[in-house]
């Protein structure tokens, strides 16, 4: 019994040449992204033929104040289905939040606006922390318990109005000073957006190139892998959901600052939204793969299709068909993009042998 | 074959009959029975049969788009668009007869019309191999907006008094709505498929491992296919009952229901990752949801807290067996003695 | 000395304190004891093997030095010194480096990443540096003469690719224990050697190395201690220079084991299966060959050379794009396994976990998935049914398992073949493949899968084996199909069949056909 | 084709004599000087709870109950669906409420829900959104929708000069009164104000976000909008806060029907001139009065008959059960200090 250590005849093949693999692996995320926000361009494009004034000044800054509040929940979630979980409650969060700060600020107008948005992620951080704890300790599937939190908070949210007297809190309420947050802008450009396009670049740069961001990706690509390699599972997980549950309450702050008129059912229906932005965005619902910035442009890809169509002459009717045709289209087309490269790894790897 | 197992040291396994472990679902259901006695003493006017009639009725559609659903998530998947298509059908039947066509002829089109729309959802499922819940979270935006399309801010509400009454009336003066035996059969018929044919062996094994499935020489494509359309069909068939019972075809209906149905197959003790459950569990959850919701609307409950109760039982349901698991175990590896 | 080996405990005769060690450790799942009593002591310096049948708790031991599992009671000791190992983390703090036996990577991840998690070098801001990264995973590819990318993702990679990997992972750590569960079980010669060589090195540099295999050359190539166990208990521990192969198989099995390869010769039948051009794009090109009742074929050839992609079309579970397959004259419907069922051939997988077997489900449920229909009546299937059957095969196949309805996932490795063999072979298949039969397998089923692979040919299976264990493969067949590089590069009747000229061709270098 | 025309011979089509129609009516005669009995039972069903203006209404009907020592409660679904609705009349009917008030999110789907509930013994009444007139005893019409729609369009006319675009922004797209409005409205402007172009109309859903996103749509469609018309509490606030955030502030004419509370604000600080409602509050309180009525015996429902409504004195019964609380009320910047709702 010998014969399997014969013949050591066969010399190392050659080195295939690492550049090729890291440029193909580059060119996949870049392509996943640029296919995006070439819809986005072209939706753009198209919008702008039928109606020349889509790019005017006031227009643009309504469409980031508009995709804002979407752009940092999607951010979130991201990192939440990295891990292969996912959280519904969010627009529930969101709601709670908004009304938390609301309420907030309606009580003691004297409040600054940063401790108003502490305030607002402080209540989204702990209602993350709960669904973090549930999913982490009692190890049972997110969908559930988020499905569950996402009824509870909803009905909290709804409580905590009808009880206080207070259903719904009117820009008449709100200081000045917080109002005028909400309208801000810097260079042109409205302040709620910029806040949202910080969490991208923070939470992308996390997870691109920090050991724990690393993490969740290992953790959602392979469960019992991660536990194996000693990561710690159960407070990762836990973390993002803290992180994203803080991140909805930021939403919720935005949104209060935006709309500047709230009650109890802000937010309603909003995780599809959002889930939807991060998919179309190419964050894999299955967990190990996908980016902020992905998840960003799914988000702004979605809120432009809402403000556009009807620019287009198309009836109002015709929205949500539309939304759903593209959600559709955008995850096939980025199945066929990860299916030829996976093709092309194959054909690679017995041309090395 | 000859093997010399004398001296073998492999204990020839046990066949299982000894320790049964309990029916999936059978908690919940005892939890179901404990709650409908409780509730029937403390709950004023719960335990009338005209209060069963309404609970029944509520419960109707939603116990209805459980059952292919069910199937669908021990397969592993997910149909989000269930009530999108309940939906669209409704607006389709309402077009339909605004145009003038019969019922008799009407039900069948829409059925059909269910059928292509799952069959939409399996074919991008199984064919292009995209994640169901994407796919149809994508569905449940599109065939919501095509409802709007056909219908648009119009409510079709003439159908005939024939229809609309045997969708609420009930059979003979027992309270039992029409609608609960032609429910019964299909919960049968599934709960048969699920539990007692090689085909149910095949659902809880592609939920599992679809590679092992594939290599035991399942289709598993064809099989999921076949369960979308399946899903479309019912859930057509639901959009039919809705707009009768509600008398009322309208592109709104039945907006968010899925979540309900989802709530039910969850809390019956199914796996969101496919695998496990059964149908029985599902219909045992669907069935409290509602009368825990109807109990507590009689003793005036707001519906606040009926939110957070609903939330807070599908938490427990899921969390529960998780703590008694993990209880039981701690006993278990205590040193003997 | 049937069965009583000395019953010395392992004393501390020479040489320093064992840098880890295990004193009567017990584990128990439930009912089961995987571990009873289990002792170990492994030093600097030294390579020691680990052997001992399926389920005899190699792996569960494996799993407590990693701190995965906790042991019920007994100790584990680190320097001399009781440490509790609560986790993977820890016991990598302690030093401990392990190569599980089933490959656990992040499919998501680069290879580079799976190999450094957690421990990528960091560069500003502490952040990852990639290129670093890419170099340090390039470097270690090297010393272990792996070609791979490191910035490829693992997805896709072959079984062996997977081991390598993790090989280089539990290298890198520089660990000072080095725990190696059956890795060789999926790699060719070459790779071995190559393992072999690094792992020297490591143990020269005064490491101490724990290796499992259920290849007894590998075990008396490597290692200078041998420790048995059986039924989860300690047995013996003794240097390898005192011990003959056949007296380990004594200490394992508890009894003698019958000669390890039974062939039997026959006369071959009618064609049964018979492959003509099969090409799949990218994978393999022009295969065709064709078996006859009662021959065993053998199909060998380097890791990757497309063996299993072969068979796997051959099956329909994999589509292919020319060629045909036919069964008995009757040609199959290409990409469907139920026509494949259908004709009366059965595979068994090379990857139990994934594709031979449902996990989660119960053996029974197993063992009779591909009999689902055939035991329905009227398309009602009884749990009974299904028992019984089962109960039958995995009794003839002498699958170790406490109860039936238990998942198959709490089965050892080598149990869990066998059920994937009971699954198949109660199809009662006129075409068996059968690919990587043993992988995994202890001496004594493997003699006892032999045994029946060659009695079943003889009553007029088809047989068609892949295999990448030289010995198996010249042992069983009657011809010996090589492939390289996705191509049939020749067809090698048994008697002309040796270790030469099978694997000249299988590395490309006979012009032979 | 041919399957098409057979089966339509044969089978259920629309116009055949068994289509809804054919309701019960009241046979009961009627007791105009009845008492109230004491102890009655008042459900007041909103098409949501938590809305803040069903929230005043309800209030008022609570006023009222407590006026006619009655017990009042106020049940409803968290999400405005009329399916939700009718498991709160299912639920009411098995409780053996005296009366039901009930705003309808569907005028036909709860009217089998509400048919059974008449039948236990309750006595229904609509307002706000009316039911199809035979699943209803009563139903209190805020306003007329003539003047409703009139209304508007004269206070747009009078903004505008009675010339340019005007577009609509409605709540759903499904919503009846807001329907029956616009329809009424664009009549009414194309015989009174043939330079009044009404362009379009679009749904704000009645959820202040989209709102305020369709009212962002139209002023990039139509760059010369003069005005735009929000039949919808929620839809003429949002769109008041976009346009005071804009530079269309002051440019774009902005009416409808809105709170004081809620566009106190915008008419101070110029946004908007004039807008228009009907105290909900009051409507709350006519329609507990009117149930209490019902219940009483003092009206059955026909046309003719009268009752007293506490302090809004008396109301007569008009054509199809109607009761029409009275022309609504124009709040403007001279006016706006005297509401609180
Ligand atoms: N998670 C578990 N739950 C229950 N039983 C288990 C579990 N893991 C292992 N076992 C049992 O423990 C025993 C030892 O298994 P183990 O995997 O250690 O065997 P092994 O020696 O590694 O065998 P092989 O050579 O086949 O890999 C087996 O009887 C197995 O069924
Ligand atoms: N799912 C897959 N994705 C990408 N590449 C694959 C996949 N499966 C196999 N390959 C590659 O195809 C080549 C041929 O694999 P195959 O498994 O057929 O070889 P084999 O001769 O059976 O060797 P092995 O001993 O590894 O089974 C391998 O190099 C493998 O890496
Ligand atoms: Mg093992
Ligand atoms: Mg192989």
């Amino acid at each position: 019994m010998t014969a399997t250590t014969t013949t050591p005849t066969r010399t190392p093949p050659p080195e295939r040449s690492g550049r090729r693999g890291a440029a193909l692996l580059q060119r996949l995320v870049v392509v996943r992204e640029l296919g995006i926000l070439a819809a986005l361009v072209l939706l753009i494009g198209i919008t702008l033929i039928a109606n020349p004034r889509f790019l005017s000044g006031q227009n643009v800054r309504d469409l980031m104040l508009s995709a804002a509040i979407l752009v940092v929940l999607a951010a979130g979630q991201t990192m939440v289905i990295i891990t292969r979980n996912v959280d519904l409650s969010v627009g529930s969060v969101l709601g709670l939040s908004a009304y938390a700060t609301g309420t907030l600020l309606a009580n003691m107008p004297g409040t600054p606006v940063v401790v108003a948005v502490l305030a607002g992620m402080a209540v989204g951080a702990l209602c993350g922390l709960l669904n973090g704890v549930i999913v982490a300790v009692a190890k049972v599937p997110s969908l559930v318990v988020t499905l569950g939190t996402l009824y509870a908070i909803r009905g909290l949210d709804s409580l905590w109005g009808s009880t206080s007297g207070r259903l719904q809190i009117n820009a008449t309420d709100l200081p000045a000073g917080f109002k005028d947050f909400g309208g801000a802008r810097v260079l042109g450009i409205p302040v709620l957006f910029l806040v949202a396009i910080a969490v991208v670049v923070v939470v992308g740069i996390h997870l691109r190139s920090y050991r724990s961001g690393r993490e969740l990706f290992g953790i959602g690509s392979a469960p019992e892998a991660a536990r194996l390699s000693g990561i710690p599972v159960g407070r990762r997980v836990l973390v993002a959901f803290v992180v994203n549950g803080a991140l909805a309450g930021l939403a919720g702050v935005l949104y209060a600052a935006r709309f500047q008129t709230l009650d109890t059912t802000a937010g309603t229906g909003l995780e599809l939204n959002v889930v939807a932005a991060a998919v179309v965005g190419g964050v894999a619902i299955a967990g190990g793969t996908g980016s902020a910035w992905g998840a960003a442009l799914g988000a702004l890809l979605l809120t432009t299709i809402g403000t556009s169509l009807p620019q287009l002459g198309l009836d109002p009717f015709w929205r949500d068909a539309a939304v759903g045709a593209l959600i559709i289209a955008a995850i096939a087309l980025d199945k066929s993009l990860t299916d030829r490269l996976a093709a092309r790894l194959r054909g690679r790897n017995l041309r090395g042998r | 074959m000859a093997v010399d197992t004398s001296a073998g040291p492999a204990a020839p396994a046990r066949p299982s009959r000894a320790p049964r472990t309990l029916p999936s679902g059978s908690v919940i259901t005892t939890f179901l029975v404990v709650f409908l006695v409780v509730a029937g003493f403390a709950v004023d006017g719960f335990a009338s049969s005209r209060n069963a009639g309404f609970l029944l009725l509520d419960v109707a559609v939603v116990a209805l788009i459980a059952l292919p659903l069910t199937l669908i998530v021990v397969t592993g998947e997910i149909d989000l668009s269930v009530a999108s298509t309940v939906g669209l059908s409704s607006s389709v039947m309402g077009w339909l007869w605004f145009q003038g066509l019969p019922l008799e002829l009407i039900v069948p089109l829409v059925l059909v019309l269910g059928a292509v729309l799952g069959a939409v959802n399996g074919l991008l499922v199984t064919r292009l191999g995209l994640p169901s819940l994407a796919v149809t979270i994508g569905t449940l935006a599109l065939y919501r907006g095509l409802a709007f399309v056909v219908l648009g801010d119009q409510a079709v509400a003439d159908f005939p008094r024939s229809w609309t009454t045997w969708a609420i009336s009930s059979i003979g003066g027992t309270g039992i709505p029409n609608v609960v035996l032609p429910l019964l059969v299909l919960v049968a018929v599934t709960a048969v498929v699920l539990h007692a044919t090689p085909i149910g062996r095949s659902l809880y094994a592609m939920g599992n491992s679809e590679d092992a499935a594939r290599f035991s020489g399942i289709d598993v494509g064809r099989t999921k296919l076949w369960l979308f359309v399946a899903a479309g069909v019912v859930s057509a068939l639901g959009g039919v009952y809705w707009t009768l019972r509600y008398g009322s075809a309208r592109a709104d209906n039945a907006t968010g229901v899925e979540l309900q149905v989802i709530a039910a197959i969850l809390l019956g003790g199914v796996s969101i990752f496919g695998g496990s459950g059964g149908l029985l569990g599902v219909m045992a959850g669907a069935l409290l949801l509602a009368s825990v919701r109807n109990a507590l609307q009689l003793v005036n409950v707001p519906s606040d807290v009926l939110n957070i109760v609903t939330g807070v039982l599908l938490i427990v349901a899921v969390v529960a067996p998780q703590v008694t698991g993990w209880a039981r175990g701690r006993l278990a590896s205590r040193p003997p003695g | 000395m049937a069965g009583a080996p000395p019953a010395a405990p392992p004393g501390p005769a020479d040489g320093p304190a064992p840098v880890l060690a295990l004193r009567d450790v017990t584990k128990s799942f439930g009912a089961v004891a995987a571990l009873r009593d289990a002792r170990l002591e492994l030093r600097a310096g030294s390579a020691h093997a680990l052997v001992g049948e399926n389920g005899a708790g190699k792996s569960t031991l494996v799993k407590i030095l990693a701190g995965v599992h906790g042991p019920s009671s007994g100790q584990v000791l680190l320097d001399g010194e009781p440490v509790t190992l609560d986790g993977p983390a820890a016991a990598r703090a302690a030093g401990i480096a392990v190569i599980y036996q089933e490959p656990t990577l992040f499919p998501d991840l680069s290879v580079a990443e799976n190999i450094f998690m957690g421990r990528q070098p960091l560069g500003a801001g502490r952040r990852i540096d990639k290129a670093r990264l890419h170099a340090d995973c390039a470097a270690l590819f090297e010393r272990l003469g792996v070609a791979l990318d490191p910035a490829r993702p693992a997805r896709g990679l072959s079984i062996a690719d997977q081991q390598m990997v993790e090989i280089a992972k539990a290298i890198s750590f520089e660990a000072r224990v080095l725990v190696m569960d059956e890795p060789t079980a999926a790699l060719s010669g070459v790779e071995v050697e190559r393992l072999f060589a690094v792992a020297r090195a490591l143990r020269d540099g005064g490491a101490a190395v724990l290796f499992i295999s259920h290849r007894f050359d590998e075990v008396f190539d490597l290692c200078d201690t041998i420790t048995v166990m059986r039924d989860g208990a300690w047995v013996a521990t003794s240097p390898t220079s005192e011990l003959t192969v056949d007296q380990v198989i004594r200490m394992m099995v508890g009894r003698d084991v019958a000669e390890l390869f039974p062939k039997q010769d026959v006369v071959p039948g009618e064609v049964v299966l018979q492959v003509e051009g099969l090409g799949s794009t990218g994978v393999f090109t022009d295969v065709s060959f064709e078996v006859r009742a009662g021959e065993i074929v053998a199909l060998a050839g380097l890791v990757g050379a497309g063996r299993s992609e072969v068979v796997r079309a051959v099956f329909g579970v994999d589509a292919y794009d020319a060629g045909s397959v036919t069964v008995a004259g009757t040609r199959l419907k290409g990409g469907s396994p139920a026509a494949a069922m259908a004709a009366g051939i059965a595979l068994v997988p090379e990857d139990r976990r994934q594709q031979g077997l449902v996990m989660e489900l119960s053996v029974e449920r197993n063992a009779t998935l591909t009999r689902r229909w055939a035991l329905s009546r009227f398309g009602w299937l009884t749990g009974r049914a299904e028992r019984a059957t089962a109960a039958d095969w995995t009794q003839r196949m002498q699958v170790k398992a406490a109860r039936l309805s238990d998942p198959v996932a709490t089965l050892s490795g080598g149990n869990q073949q066998k059920v994937v063999l009971a699954k198949w072979l109660s199809t009662e298949p006129r075409v068996l493949i059968v690919d990587e039969p043993t992988r995994g397998i202890d001496v004594g089923t493997k003699s006892e899968v032999h045994r029946l692979m060659s009695s079943l040919a003889a009553e007029g299976l088809a047989v068609v084996m892949v295999s990448s264990e030289l010995p198996e493969v010249l042992g069983m067949a009657d011809r010996v199909l090589v492939m390289h590089e996705g191509r049939l590069v020749a067809d090698i009747p048994r008697s002309r069949a040796d270790e030469d000229s099978v694997m000249l061709a299988a590395t490309g270098q006979a012009g032979a056909a | 084709a041919v399957l098409l025309s057979a089966a339509a011979c044969g089978g259920t089509t629309r116009g055949d004599d068994d289509s809804a129609g054919g309701g019960s009516g009241s046979t009961a005669e009627a007791d105009p000087d009845a008492e109230i009995p004491s102890g009655l039972s008042v459900a007041f069903l909103p098409k949501q709870l938590n809305n803040p203006y069903f929230s005043v209404a309800d209030g008022g009907g609570e006023q009222a109950v407590g006026e006619f020592d009655g017990e009042y409660s106020e049940v409803g679904p968290s999400e405005a669906s009329a399916s939700s609705q009718v498991s709160y009349i299912n639920t009411l009917t098995q409780q053996g409420a005296d009366v039901i008030v009930t705003s309808a999110n569907d005028p036909n789907a709860i009217c089998s829900a509400l048919d059974q509930a008449r039948a236990a013994g309750a006595s229904v009444v609509t307002f706000d959104s009316d039911t199809d007139p035979e699943c209803r005893d009563v139903f209190i019409n805020q306003a007329t929708a003539e003047g409703i729609a009139e209304t508007q369009i004269d206070e747009m006319a009078d903004q505008i000069g009675g010339t340019g675009q005007v577009a609509i922004l409605s709540a759903t797209a499904n919503a009846t009164n807001q329907n029956t409005w616009i329809e009424l409205m664009t009549e009414y402007a194309a015989s009174e104000y043939p330079d009044m172009e009404i362009v379009t109309t679009v749904y704000g859903d009645d959820e202040d976000e989209k709102s305020f996103q369709e009212t962002q749509g139209l002023l990039q469609t139509y760059p010369d909008l003069a005005g735009i018309i929000s039949p919808t509490t929620v839809g003429i606030a949002a769109a008041a806060r976009y346009l005071s955030g804009s530079e269309y502030k002051g440019q774009v004419a902005l009416t409808g029907l809105g709170t004081p509370n809620q566009m106190r604000e915008f008419v101070e600080d110029g946004t908007v001139t004039s807008f228009a409602l009907w105290n909900p509050e009051d409507l709350g309180y006519l329609a507990a009065w009117a149930g209490a009525a019902l219940a009483a015996g003092q009206i059955t429902g026909e046309e003719g008959q009268t009752f007293t409504a506490g302090d809004l004195g008396e109301y007569t019964v008009g054509a199809d059960g109607e009761i029409v609380l009275g022309d609504p009320t124009v709040f403007n910047a001279d006016n706006i200090a005297d509401f609180d709702f």
